[in-house]
């Protein structure tokens, strides 16, 4: 094996955070088949999707790994060498709707209550309001949203008895509920419909110089996709654990059986124009002024290593 | 020292020609520093040197600024951001100076407390945030806090330094006029720590605007350090970088102004 | 009359290093009005003897009477003047000069006018709204000593209060303070390492051993002349009689 | 001051005693509070009056921290912090002296650059942040150069101003010798500066956790700021706080340790 | 013969707020082996004169001269005291001692051997490795002389080196390090605010007007009796006359 390490050539992915969301490729990672297509993975995490462009776009990252709103904006904004998603890895919105009692949950129930959201311009955030929009209800008029507090801290500020409803991914939902904080009600993903909601890019030259990385790269992730689908939630989290130092397998188990339950991971790499306009629509609706124009998908998204993969792989 | 007469000797013009033009060449330098930095960034991110969506560029930051001006927008943000600071920055010298005294009167608390002020001067007060956001909430109340907390312990280190170096013949002096404690602390102790209490402001300013601007990225929903958090998020450099710059000449401001106390309050120096 | 009466006075200082003994069993009676002028090795214990005296050091052992009461805590009867002046920098003279009054909340008209009286008679009326660092060495402690003199106290303690002055100053300065002393009549122990200093000065003069500070001679001081003053009793013939006595006294060496 | 006898008066060993005495109290008291402060800590946690959820509980950190030394991962964490703050530390003093030194140097710099380093230190580096990140990449490297950035213009400040206090009379003795300019910085400046550069030394071990903290928030895989991070992202108050108690403790050593360099470098002083 | 000559001197100091005059139009010439002394009123421009005498500060107008040579920067000719001793408190007495020779890299057996020399005929030897805080102030300003002997300048500058020292102490030093200097053979200005100082050192004493300095008098220094020394001459009846023609020349009073 020593022979073959030596020729595994080094790949450099940037991930937007850490995340049991995105077990597939953990799982990819962990399970060798990076390494069985000859790459080695350098994986580093960006905090903020703005962060991991900006690693891609400055060449510290050869891959990025965020929600595709990052690509398009890029596009609009005019840069030559504009970033290209090639692989999709999950298709819904990963987070979920976290109330203070158990309940028949109807969205038009959130008339007149408060929730804590995500940041504003974000993906989540956006997300949640134009559900909520589809309900019928106005963002900040029927519904209040707090939006002002930082990912990492919503959860404690529901907890310490802010809000209605808090917006949550997990594991924290999860722990949340455990603890006795709260009740998952609702799965944003579920109710927004599939959209692109994280995704592998590279900038179009890169993929333009490296069609063979960015092959062995999907074939991978697909693989990972694959093997997920086929394992059960504690396989799952047995094989990812190591990314999560100091989890609870359990935990871990409850959350992947959730993701796994309610359809969250792509069951292949191809990212379809009908969901990333989904995603338009949702920032559109969110703001017109972020998305004046709808770049076309033929020249942001290629499906063309995906479809290989897809066909080469069984 | 003092004028002598007002007409100078040849030689005398001649020094404070020099002296001038010495001066004028400092600030010449410092302009053109200015204006090379901001041309040259200009200039490679037109030509792709740079990458402009990497560190955006001067023409589009100000386009942006206006864009943000005629928003009306512009101003409240900044406004926001310096208010927090100012209020964080008078509390966390107020507060800290409040410390410093009782543990000057209490010796015995100074000393049990020296290791643990050490250690929280150590500590990135910034792991703190989620905490405080739910003890105190998500206003601006949380904000100021954070900023206090990061100002807060240097304050009292130095100004409890400052107090336990005030000349031991001068407190002599006033227990021979039969002083109470609280009246040393007042004629001598306070008055003579004035200037280290200036210097600490001044690090102060700079450590209330850090705390500020964490507090932004952690709860807020305006000011400065919104709009770094929101550029990122929506990909607008330019917004990101404009808010960076107008914080530094903020921050600049704010350090001048202080500076200038020192001059007030020290007019006795000189 | 005996103004004050130190007895038996021994003042150990401790340190973790080990213990110092800077007095040892030091008696002194002072007449009231007398001027007393100590001098000894560096290091002897003079400034101890002085703080024992003004009631900020308890001594190990002994006491002290001021008017026959002892002394446990600073007295409004004593007042203290340091080698340096201490006036406060970010003060006026005119500030620095009501500190005290102002402390023991006595600013009434009356010590004002005293005060203004005395400013003008010590030549500092027109500097009165000056910060210390305007005023010439002289002048500070001039300052300093009419800041001492506010309180109206009957005794003086004067540490080495010229010290710090140029050499032509201090003879000058000497000759001042002397003749303010005197007019106010008040009875004084200063502290000097200057031996023409403390013969011009003194009526007694004390001379300490090394530490721990005993006494070990008093000398007298008469001169024939009239109208004494310190600069005129420098010519005067017992005056070198005098300084060779204490100089064999203090016995200097310097190694 | 000597130890004048081997044998003390009776007066001076109720003296050491005391003395002593008082030192335990201190010290049984600094004890104290630590202990009361987890007792109640973990009372309140447990009988929910404060929320183990929000606050986290000393037993479940303990609980934490076994796991994380069984994983073996404790001390991979510990270890990638220290060795980014030491080398961020180390750097901070190295390059703010020389930088201090050039400017000492060079008194036209020194003034041309006066602005800017003002402005650079009131400046909230941690906006700078993601700068730093594409320019250095997502490395150790980019944490140092966090690090080193909020550490680096207080040690330039406060060692240029140590080198400007400087005695000028001993800098003119030097020059009676016809000692050159670097002589002069080697024979006078340096050496009398030493006492300024272990004070800004001191401060610096602060900034430098602070700044390798915030570095790993922004980059890390690993690392104390990355357990911080990432248990906040997954809701682990356990995690966040073991962190910063184990941060807590390192901080306080490294200070320890500078501490005892000045023991070390100014045994001339006593 | 000739060693020193200073030519018209004229130094003006420039601050933005205006000029200073401290010296106009001073000429001085110094004999071989001569030990001078300068006098004046505090801040009239005598130290001024050392640092141009010693190529610190170039003179406005005029010129230094040592023998024949002129000055324009500092020579090894030169040893330049200070009021302070300016020991190095980071370094023994011993390191201080050969800083001179350390800068200008004569760190030689020989010079090392002359050193060791003075140390030990000066009563330092045992404390060479000492740090200067562990002396006494006497102790310390010896040290700094023989720091400046090492170097073994023909001409001493001394400016006020012993006001930082107590009253006796200072007697006693002024006595060694007359002792030291006349041993040495060495030509000497030194300034002083102490009349008794300047005539029981000096062979002539030069008294300054007020600033700008310009020369009031040269006084010539002569004493009847024999085997000169500092302490011994103070009783010689010479002695009062020079103090009383030195004194109203200064015309001091204080304001
Ligand atoms: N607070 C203190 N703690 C310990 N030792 C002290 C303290 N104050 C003075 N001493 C020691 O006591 C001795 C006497 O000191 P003191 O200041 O009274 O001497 P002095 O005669 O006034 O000296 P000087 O002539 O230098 O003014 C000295 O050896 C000194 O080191
Ligand atoms: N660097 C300087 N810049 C401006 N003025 C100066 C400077 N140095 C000295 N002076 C002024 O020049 C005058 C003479 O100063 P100098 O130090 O030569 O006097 P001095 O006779 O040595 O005084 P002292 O007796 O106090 O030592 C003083 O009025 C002083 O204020
Ligand atoms: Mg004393
Ligand atoms: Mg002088």
């Amino acid at each position: 094996s020593q022979k073959k390490e030596e020729k595994l050539t080094k790949v450099r992915l940037n991930e937007v955070v850490r995340s049991i969301f995105y077990a597939p490729m953990y799982v990819a990672i962990n399970k060798g088949f990076f390494n069985e297509e000859g790459l080695e993975i350098e994986l580093s995490t960006g905090q903020g999707a703005d962060k991991t462009m900006q690693q891609v776009l400055s060449n510290n990252a050869d891959i990025g790994f965020c929600g595709p709103e990052q690509v398009i904006y890029l596009y609009n904004q005019g840069k030559d060498d504009y970033a290209v998603l090639f692989a999709q890895l999950t298709k819904r919105d990963g987070s979920f709707l976290v109330g203070r009692q158990k309940e028949d949950f109807r969205w038009e129930n959130l008339k007149g209550k408060t929730i804590i959201g995500g940041r504003p311009g974000g993906v989540p955030q956006m997300t949640l309001e134009y559900i909520i929009r589809n309900h019928g209800l106005l963002p900040n008029k029927d519904v209040n949203l707090i939006t002002n507090i930082a990912f990492t801290a919503t959860a404690q500020a529901f907890k310490s008895g802010l809000g209605d409803y808090v917006a949550l991914f997990e594991p924290t939902a999860s722990m949340l509920e455990k603890e006795g904080g709260g009740y998952i009600v609702a799965s944003i993903g579920k109710a927004s419909g599939e959209i692109p909601y994280t995704c592998f890019f590279a900038t179009k030259s890169y993929i333009e110089k490296n069609p063979d990385i960015i092959q062995k790269f999907t074939n991978a992730i697909y693989k990972g996709q694959l093997w997920v689908e086929k394992h059960s939630a504690k396989e799952i989290a047995e094989a990812v654990i190591s990314f999560f130092p100091g989890s609870d397998i359990k935990l871990l188990t409850t959350v992947i059986e959730r993701y796994k339950n309610q359809d969250t991971w792509s069951k292949d790499p191809i990212l379809k124009e009908e969901a990333l306009s989904r995603l338009m629509d949702i920032i559109q609706s969110y703001n017109r002024e972020l998305l004046p124009n709808r770049p076309p998908y033929e020249k942001i998204v290629t499906t063309e290593f995906a479809q290989n993969a897809v066909n080469k792989i069984k | 020292m003092l004028n002598e007469a007002k007409v100078f000797s040849k030689e005398h013009e001649i020094y404070i020609k020099s002296v001038k033009r010495k001066k004028m060449l400092i600030f010449f330098t410092q302009i053109s520093i200015l204006i090379i930095f901001f041309a040259l960034w200009e200039i490679l991110a037109k030509f792709k040197i740079i990458d402009p969506f990497l560190v955006s560029q001067p023409s589009r930051m100000i386009k942006f600024l206006i864009k943000l001006y005629n928003n009306g927008e512009l101003f409240k943000h900044i406004f926001v951001t310096c208010y927090e600071t100012i209020i964080g920055f008078v509390l966390g010298t107020v507060i800290g100076t409040i410390i410093a005294i009782i543990l000057w009167w209490w010796d015995f608390l100074s000393k049990v407390l020296e290791p643990y002020l050490v250690v929280l001067n150590a500590l990135p007060k910034i792991a703190l945030g989620p905490i405080i956001v739910f003890w105190v909430g998500n206003g601006k109340t949380a904000i100021i806090i954070i900023a206090l907390m990061i100002s807060l312990i240097v304050t009292i280190i130095s100004v409890h330094t400052g107090f336990k170096e005030v000349d031991e013949d001068k407190i002599k002096l006033l227990k021979t006029f039969g002083a109470s404690k609280f009246q040393i602390l007042k004629y001598v102790v306070l008055p003579s720590s004035v200037p280290t209490i200036i210097s600490a402001l001044k690090i102060n300013v700079g450590l209330s605007w850090v705390g500020v601007i964490v507090g932004e990225f952690l709860v807020a929903k305006e000011g400065l350090g919104f709009l770094i958090i929101f550029g990122g998020q929506v990909a607008q450099l330019d917004m990101v970088m404009l808010s960076i710059i107008i914080l530094s000449i903020a921050a600049y401001l704010m350090y001048a102004f202080v500076a200038s106390l020192e001059d007030k309050f020290l007019g006795w120096k000189n | 009359m005996i103004k004050l009466k130190a007895e038996n006075i021994s003042v150990i200082y401790h340190t973790l290093d080990g213990e110092t003994e800077a007095i040892k069993n030091l008696s002194l009676e002072v007449e009231e009005g007398e001027f007393i002028c100590l001098v000894g090795p560096s290091g002897c214990g003079k400034s101890t003897f002085l703080n024992v005296v003004a009631g900020l050091i308890k001594p190990s052992k002994g006491k002290v009477y001021i008017d026959n009461e002892e002394i446990t805590k600073p007295s409004n009867k004593i007042g203290y003047m340091f080698q340096k002046d201490h006036l406060f920098e970010w003060r006026t003279i005119y500030k620095n000069i009501i500190l005290g009054l102002e402390i023991q909340n006595k600013l009434n008209d009356e010590n004002l006018k005293k005060l203004e009286y005395m400013l003008d008679k010590y030549g500092l009326l027109s500097f009165k709204n000056y910060y210390p660092r305007q005023l010439s060495g002289g002048m500070r402690q001039r300052a300093a000593l009419i800041r001492t003199l506010a309180l109206n106290p009957d005794i003086l303690l004067l540490d080495e209060p010229l010290t710090a002055l140029d050499y032509q100053t201090r003879l000058v300065v000497a000759d001042d303070i002397y003749k303010i002393i005197k007019n106010e009549g008040k009875t004084v122990i200063m502290v000097t390492h200057d031996i023409s200093e403390a013969i011009s000065l003194s009526d007694r003069v004390v001379i300490l051993s090394k530490r721990p500070a005993q006494i070990k001679n008093i000398l007298k001081i008469n001169f024939s002349i009239k109208d004494r003053t310190p600069i005129k009793v420098r010519e005067a013939p017992e005056f070198k009689d005098y300084f060779n006595i204490i100089w064999k006294e203090l016995d200097i060496h310097v190694e």
